[in-house]
């Protein structure tokens, strides 16, 4: 084992108590080393406590009603909102849209937005690193206006080419939509400068932030982004919330999305109007203890801070990779750790990764195998499938070791 | 209860002293509060000077959105429009005398809304014009 | 006070310790009286609980993982569809996709099947007393492609008149959209025979849920219904959660809706094959713990049993009425009790409905007022607004003696 | 560990048996499972009598699905195409020997799916073929 410096700046013994799951044992005598947190987060106490308490105390429809519990649920629920934009540090609170996750944000721009902004042969511009949710609906809306589809590549290293980004941007797109940080090789794109050049352009730009807004400080007014998606599960929240961010000006253009009871100013029998901003894109009874739990999330990530958490995650992830070098054998994806977030993507001569995960599970370690919903990506890397570990601010370098050591036991099983 | 139904709202909406049309006015403008179905109107008179001269509301609601109408009406007559533009939600809530929550709030700052959308000549009235962000 | 008989199979002292917001005081000395169930239902422990453990326990993304976690959360979630299946007797779980609420449930036949199916001209027939949810997509859509909206109108009583029924389907709409319990008036529709008649003229029926599931037994097969959407919030399960079931050769045959992960087979740059049902049309990470939320909502409700709850509200409904009648000055909306479920909305002389709902709130009667996302419905009544009781599985004839008695203060301090 | 990973399983897939083509072939069908990219072929000579004469499959993937549709080719040889028709996921798991969570479970029941899709003529693979319901 090389010399490392081992250092953080987090209580992660403390944090770990935060988090009822990290004391389970998967198997008899087997605890659980979690890491599979870019699929999604663990959750602390005071998260599930406040959707508890939410539901045994104030439980109640939100926005209309008047009674008490009405009031204090609408309450909770707004602060939710105001939380986000603090933490987004956005203008205000009316560009903050609560949607299920990213995928559906993604999909409320490509949908309105994209539906009444873009025409046939107007270019969209992505990355062939991009998750799913950032890629088929945009495949959807160019089936049905004809759009032109373009795509930012990506070194073998696993960074996206400068150079072809500039040629791209010839193009003249009308869109550039790409993720913040890749969930396959933890690559952390400038999003600041390529916003820049995109907006030089005249396009607009939207942001996969699923993987950076959990994992290090993200500043819509700094980075001057158009629209921003991001979902609450890989953040220490609740499945079921995930947020839209977007610029007033582009939101109040939009049409409505979806069409239902809030979203109105007004009905009548065979016309309507639409409601203000942010309720024009909260069609019906929204996810209201999510989205307050949510809110529960984000406080607790801003009392441990967003740069010590980016700075323990860089040193995990450091240290992970010069753990995996020692492995022979074993082909690790992506850039070096600078450049990345605590992302680790790998695969092993002779071995699929999904044995590769199987027999770690019997390990108690849980890492994801599969194309973690980037195929494109892994058919540029002509591989079907990938053994990805993820870290996150609960993850000690501990829990590396016994990574590593489960890997020389897949090795010996299987005889490679 | 009766904390919350002080004495002067449920007075003001059975009796209210500036419910009417002006006709002609130097601004009118109307909105509603599409939650509930509040509906007011205002029209005023204004003086060269830029002070308010006379004011009435009319429509129809709750006794929060009527009373409310009703008083902001009478605390604007005398008063400059620069002075009206600056009337906050606060201001509203001190004329009242009475804590809200978040839907009654609406109710309340209704007239406010309308009032300050007529007297920046705004097209619509929206909820930006009442809040203190 | 008539002499009524108030009689139900429901323990409900026992149901209501089942319920922690219940034992509630709102302010000092003032215990909680809830009549707002129609706007969202209250949650057992059972439900809070499972949820709790499931973050506490098992919580990981589903579908794509390998290790304990992933398996256990998979298959919670797959088990929580199977409940909903068993629940509305449903041929295949398969039929059952996850959505956040009715109103999303909606709004996704109206994207993938309505623009897909229909064209410039065709009829969509609806009703009058629709709630926003089941007006307002059509509407977006029917501006889309040039649709023409009917709407079978609905008689003084509150009750759909049968002749404009028959009539309106003589124009051949291609697809009938209604709901199945007004959330207003509370009338139960004749679902099974307007289906019936509907798919005579070779309509597609979509039958609105959010008001039936929760309180009456809902058979699909029964019904033969084509779509069915509901709400996990207003059925003792928590909030994200809603559910679309379709007939199978429908849902196969629609294009996807929401592009992203987990809906599709395989991605390439530039072009998708979308994945098989349910998983086509749950796009991103669903709302995993709230399925599972509301899985245990059914087992709560199933446990109970529908019938008993749907004779206890009729019971409390039946009492409701007759002491509400007593009171002067007070109208009251909706057919009688045989035709309706728990819900009663009123109007009282020289008060309106919002003055009402808040000197309720003191008395800790939590009602609702307003148009309750049926605008539509009260211009036809020609009222702006209308105050709301309703009444669940855990609501007691005690409480509507409660409720009467706090009108009757509303009614002093107005001096009507 | 060594449980789940039974010798057998690494066996078969470290050294299948009935790995290859058929060219010609009777019956071919092929998919994947597109959760992992594992991807299996599928081709068999069948009798008059409807007998399954010889098989291979091809692909490539985990231990599990490639054990899995070694075994499965073993298994079919000699049987009756009705008789194959009838192999259910139980049958699967029988012969593998261990216990599966769902998502490996489409890594074992892959060849299967195949298999019958084949032997039905259908022209896709669904997992409705696989499961039990
Ligand atoms: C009849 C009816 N339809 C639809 C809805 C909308 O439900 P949700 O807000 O959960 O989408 C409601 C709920 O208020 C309802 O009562
Ligand atoms: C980069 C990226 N984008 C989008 C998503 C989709 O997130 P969700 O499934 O929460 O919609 C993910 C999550 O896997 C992701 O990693």
């Amino acid at each position: 084992m090389a010399n490392h410096i081992l250092t953080t700046t987090l209580d992660v013994k403390k944090i770990r108590e935060d988090f009822p799951v990290l004391g389970r044992q998967v198997r008899p005598g087997v605890p659980l080393i979690y890491l599979d947190s870019t699929a999604t987060s663990q959750k602390p106490t005071s998260v599930i406590e406040t959707m508890d308490r939410f539901y045994r105390n104030s439980n109640a429809n939100i926005h209309r009603g008047i009674h008490v519990l009405a009031e204090e649920a609408t309450a909770a629920y707004e602060e939710a909102r105001e939380k986000v934009r603090r933490f987004l540090n956005a203008p205000s609170s009316r560009q903050v849209i609560f949607t299920r996750n990213t995928t559906e944000a993604i999909n409320l721009v490509a949908y309105s937005w994209g539906l009444s902004q873009l025409k046939s042969g107007d270019i969209v511009l992505l990355t062939e690193m991009e998750h799913h949710s950032n890629l088929v609906p945009w495949y959807l809306l160019a089936e049905r206006l004809g759009l032109r589809l373009e795509y930012v590549s990506v070194s073998d290293e696993g960074l996206l080419d400068v150079a072809d980004f500039e040629r791209k941007l010839e193009l003249k797109p009308k869109l550039f939509a790409f993720t913040h940080m890749s969930n396959v090789v933890g690559t952390i794109n400038p999003a600041k400068e390529m916003i820049a050049k995109a907006h030089q352009v005249g396009a607009i730009t939207l942001l996969d932030g699923a993987q950076s807004v959990p994992h290090f400080r993200v500043d819509v007014r700094d980075l001057d982004v158009d629209f921003l998606a991001f979902s609450g599960h890989k953040m220490c929240g609740p499945t079921g919330i995930g947020v839209l961010y977007g610029k007033k000006d582009l939101l109040e253009q939009m049409p409505p999305f979806l069409g239902g009871g809030d979203m109105i100013k007004r009905v009548t029998l065979g016309s309507f109007k639409p409601n203000e901003l942010p309720y024009k894109f909260e069609a019906g009874t929204p996810a209201i203890a999510e989205a307050i739990g949510l809110g529960a999330a984000i406080d607790y990530l801003s009392r441990i801070g967003m740069d010590a958490i980016a700075q323990h995650e860089h040193a995990l992830v450091s240290y992970a990779l010069d753990r995996l070098a020692e492995i022979p054998n074993l082909r690790i994806f992506g850039p070096s750790a600078d450049k990345k977030g605590g992302v680790v993507s790998f695969v092993m001569d002779g071995v699929h990764a999904h044995d590769i995960a199987q027999v770690l599970d019997q390990s108690g370690v849980a890492i994801r195998a599969g194309h973690h919903c980037a195929m494109p990506l892994h058919e540029k890397f002509q591989i079907p499938a990938t053994a990805r570990a993820s870290f996150y601010l609960y993850n000690t370098f501990d829990e590396i070791d016994h990574l590593v050591n489960a890997i020389y036991r897949v090795k010996d099983l299987f005889g490679v | 209860m009766d904390d919350f139904y002080r004495e002067l709202i449920i007075d003001r909406y059975k009796n209210p002293q500036f419910r009417g049309v002006l006709d002609p006015a130097d601004i009118s403008f109307e909105d509603d509060n599409p939650l509930c179905g509040d509906h007011i109107h205002i029209d005023l008179r204004v003086g060269e000077d830029g002070i308010v001269r006379e004011a009435r509301f009319d429509g129809k609601g709750c006794a929060i959105s009527q009373a409310s109408a009703d008083l902001l009406m009478e605390k604007i007559i005398g008063m400059h429009l620069d002075e009206v533009k600056q009337i906050s939600k606060q201001d509203i809530l001190d004329m009242l005398g009475i804590e809200l929550g978040p839907v009654r709030l609406k109710c309340a700052l209704l007239s406010l809304k309308v009032l300050k959308a007529g007297v920046y000549g705004l097209g619509e009235a929206t909820d930006d014009l009442v809040e203190d962000e």
